[in-house]
């Protein structure tokens, strides 16, 4: 029981920029907190629907990580530093991947499961919306 | 003038907003949330952005990701209609430290007319009629009280400072009833505003709400526009404004335009804002609270004055001056307007959300329809119910009743459920027709459901 | 005043008099083809008569059925709208024997102003200035017809008697020409109108088509409204109008106002119509032809006056006065109109009918759209193009031209070629916007097809 | 050829009011004249599309006679006389079934085909449109 809400509370917390969350009711308590915005997993299409196993021949839509902000979207934390990932790279669950200015400050955008980078879709220094695919990624199974 | 400016909202006032920014040449940028991708005021701006999911608290009150879409499209001023962050001092402090002009009066000017009591001060001390009540709040166990309420006269209503929507109020017919409605009242503004403070105000009976629209500029000239009369409400949620008031000569036009001129003055108001009273049957007025943005029924003082108050708006905003001269603008005729919501009046007009499979609007001469809904268009469960604005003119008040009918009589909104009928009935009862409406009308009058026994 | 009125007319105009006596409570009757079965104005009307098949002979100009359904329905009044037989002496004469009013003029007032040589000559005897010409029709073997030209003085124009729409008219440049270009305009007159009769007229180069609104009551009283103008024009159908013309002083507006009252006078006008004039470089006009009926454009001529035209055409037409008493009505502001057809500008404007997948008009505030178009409207094959007129007012006419040009960008018609893209081009168009437009300005400037070569 | 136009133009001038109808084209040329204005008889739906042989198990369509002609109409050609027709009664093309009065003139609405009157469908006196059904009847093959 407990978990169940704790995952809801983490998958509604995962889709804002919220840091810390705390949930009562009657004599239980759940309390969190989370070092950075890590990115929604999603597959293509908004409102984005819920990752679902493909059950038949049909070939599952591609995912990806999606921007939880607006901002300017970097590959790295500086100028001067290599891009967090490149295609190929496979990272794990919390793992930054990109970086996004909003408002004078640096946030990452952090891979919410493990997974495959298969391509870049945003260029350096480009501005991204709320919800936009930000990478391909391909699941990485054997880790999760 | 402003380049760019980005829209804080969304619905008929984000296309309304976006209109007015395409005549003067002005870019525009919509934000909007996931739900509203493909939104009208979406479809009409030059860019656009998407700032959260459904929820407002995410998306349309998202201060981070609106600053950073403007920022991120270059834009050098922000309008943020009415609601959502609209009359919020933080958000405007936030505009002002990014170099985003924010379209509206002063951080501080929103800031005195926001905390009622401190309104009520500014307002008695530059001479403005005031409701008689408490000097500021009061406590249930001052031995001074019962004193008080006999000296500002039962019956009293007690309200909350914070307050807004009916929350926290508490009418009081006489002395026994006075403390257990004060620490009721308390209680309600504390659960819903986290702050308890209440105050006492004499209680009006079958007032009018009549509000004037005033416009300002940055060196202090301030005009009034003829009187908007917004006494058909439904839990403090104005259904229908009409202008000029049938209640209204021009003696107290001009003595209530002055009062109103007044209170724009005395906060140093800049852009249009609106002040609004409570006048009883003896012509007595009294200042209830001055909204410091643009509000939905402009529109009815657009109609009579033919002035476009959201280009006085962001012109007065970027620091343009007022170039006409006269107070008491004269009246092109009798404008009415009916807020048609996605609502069902027969179930307690509970939310209607749904997808609209036909809009076919109510069309000329003498009809305006602002609105975002399209044929398609799905009304999400997430904001505010209001689909479109209905408003005529005519020579007078009966042609624009009867227009009003024609009008509501061709609007066909199929898919959801609508307020049009509640409408159609009001047109057709004697007491509005008579003029004689007060702010109970819709309590004393329309609580059947609108197409109920009689027919 | 009138009980019920029969409109004999569909589209738009149809819709217009049904909301028009909705609004003074007279009740409305449809008539309609098989193919208009869900149109909008029989939506819209109390009553509905199918009156024949799709071509209008067999429908809408079906007088007999006409005239049947006005009694079944206990019609006390037909109103004929514009086109079909809103010209036609002979149904206003079988009105008249049935004892329906026509809502119109005389039929002796049709028929003296459907002449157009006899109309001329009233025009000379009432002393409106008329263009130079023969007295009456000419023939090819006149040995005084070089004279008579040289008298003129080239350029001249050959016109059919019983013409209209550009047939039976000839432009002769100088004396070798004249006879052959009588002896084609005969032929093409004969073939067109079953009447072959021509005359001569000084033809007049680059005119702007000025024209006066009037309203008479039955006491003789004759009103003129600020003039429209239409100047621009695709063989001779109106495209745009507007109001007040952009050529015109308040001394030449008032004598040729003056004028346009003296023909109304001429032939005892009642009701509402229009004088139209040509207005050449020099200040000088000279009568055209005056329309016996209201006109597509009256709308612009509302916005800018604030008057309902066809409301003071039903109260005219069933013997009320005129209660108003100036000429020279005030202006309140600029009007323009366009015509938005199902016509493919870029295929030589041929018809577009189809299915409308999707209709979004273009909103307030300052904009007025007369339609009977909705989504899932069928426009069919037998009747006029028009879908919709889009008329805006604005405090000025550069005001007025970006609003245009907002309005258009809005206005969504799915599911037909329109004429929209073209209005986008001719709002662009340095010689329009200047105000230096001519009755030879589509031709001119507009011939490529509108989303050609430049970009 | 000759045989197809003049049914075309036969079909036409039914629709409508016409009492002569002359075609000519090049040499050749048709002329035909009818008496009153028979009515159409098609099945129910608007537009009227042409009758036509049911080719499968569907039900046809109710056929009507219907008006040609707005006014009021009549079951007999005066107040003092029989109805013209009556339920069950079998009509031969051309034979008057009913009559509408327009403008103080009365027309007689006759059968286009022979057929047997199933319903009246407007009562006497009430007022009709342009196409409305004023009996339902069934074609009598026999007749034909």
């Amino acid at each position: 029981m407990i978990k169940k809400r704790l995952s809801e509370l983490l998958e509604f917390a995962q889709a804002t920029d919220l840091e810390e969350v705390v949930w009562e009711k009657d004599d239980s308590s759940i309390h969190f907190r989370r070092t950075a915005v890590p990115s929604k997993l999603t597959p293509s299409g908004s409102p984005a629907p819920p990752a679902r196993e493909s059950d038949n021949a049909e070939p599952a839509p591609p995912l990806y990580i999606r921007s939880t902000m607006v901002g300017t979207f970097y590959r790295s934390d500086s100028a001067d530093r290599p891009p967090f990932v490149v295609e190929g790279t496979v990272v794990a669950s919390g793992q930054p991947v990109a970086a996004i200015e909003a408002m004078k400050i640096m946030k990452d955008v952090l891979a919410s499961a493990p997974c495959k980078i298969m391509k870049a879709l945003v260029a350096n220094g480009h501005s991204v919306e709320y919800g936009q695919p930000l990478f391909e990624i391909a699941h990485e199974p054997e880790n999760v | 003038m402003f380049k760019k400016i980005l829209i804080a909202n969304r619905g008929e006032i984000a296309v309304r907003i976006i209109r007015a920014c395409r005549e003067m040449g002005i870019k525009t940028v919509a934000v909007h949330s996931e739900p509203d991708r493909s939104s009208r005021h979406v479809q009409l701006a030059d860019e656009s952005v998407c700032i959260g999911p459904g929820p407002a608290t995410e998306s349309y009150l998202n201060i981070p990701n609106i600053i950073s879409a403007a920022e991120i499209s270059g834009s050098d001023a922000i309008h943020p209609g009415y609601g959502f962050l609209a009359e919020n001092t933080y958000f405007a402090d936030v505009c002002e430290s990014c170099h985003i002009r924010f379209i509206g009066p002063s951080k501080e000017a929103i800031e005195k007319m926001g905390d009622k009591a401190a309104a009520r001060e500014t307002m008695r001390k530059a001479g403005v009629p005031i409701i008689p009540g408490s000097d500021g709040c009061v406590s249930a166990d001052d031995p001074e009280l019962p004193k008080l309420a006999k000296k500002i006269g039962y019956p009293v209503i007690v309200k909350a400072v914070a307050g807004g929507g009916g929350k926290g109020m508490r009418v009081v017919l006489s002395e026994e009833a006075l403390v257990p409605a004060i620490q009721m009242a308390q209680s309600e503004a504390k659960a819903a505003f986290g702050n308890g403070d209440v105050y006492l105000e004499k209680y009006l009976e079958q007032p009018r709400h009549i509000e004037f629209q005033i416009v300002a500029d940055h060196k202090g000239r301030v005009v009034y526009l003829p009187e908007r009369e917004c006494s058909i409400q439904r839990r403090h949620q104005k259904l229908i404004e009409e202008s000029p008031s049938p209640a209204m000569d021009s003696s107290t036009r001009r003595k209530m335009g002055k009062a109103a001129r007044r209170a724009a003055e005395a906060v140093d108001y800049v852009t249009v804002g609106t002040v609004e009273f409570l006048l009883d049957r003896k012509n007595n007025f009294y200042f209830l609270e001055m909204n410091t943005r643009i509000q939905v029924e402009h529109t009815v003082t657009e109609m009579v004055t033919g002035l476009d108050l959201v280009k006085e708006q962001i012109r007065l905003a970027a620091g343009e001056r007022i170039d006409y001269d006269r107070d008491d603008y004269p009246l092109l005729g009798h404008a009415i307007e009916c807020r048609i919501n996605a609502e069902d009046p027969e179930h307690d007009f509970r939310p209607s959300p749904g997808t609209l499979t036909q809009v076919i609007l109510p069309g000329p001469p003498g009809v305006r329809v602002d609105t975002h809904i399209y044929p398609g268009y799905t009304v999400p469960t997430y904001y505010d119910s209001l689909l479109a604005k209905l408003i005529v003119i005519g020579d007078n008040r009966e042609q624009a009743i009867r227009r009003m009918q024609r009008a509501l009589g061709e609007f066909v909104i199929d898919g959801v459920k609508t307020t049009l009928p509640l409408f159609g009935k009001i047109m057709q009862h004697e007491v509005f027709r008579k003029g004689e409406a007060y702010t109970d009308f819709i309590a004393k009058y329309m609580s059947g459901p609108p197409n109920g026994t009689e027919k």
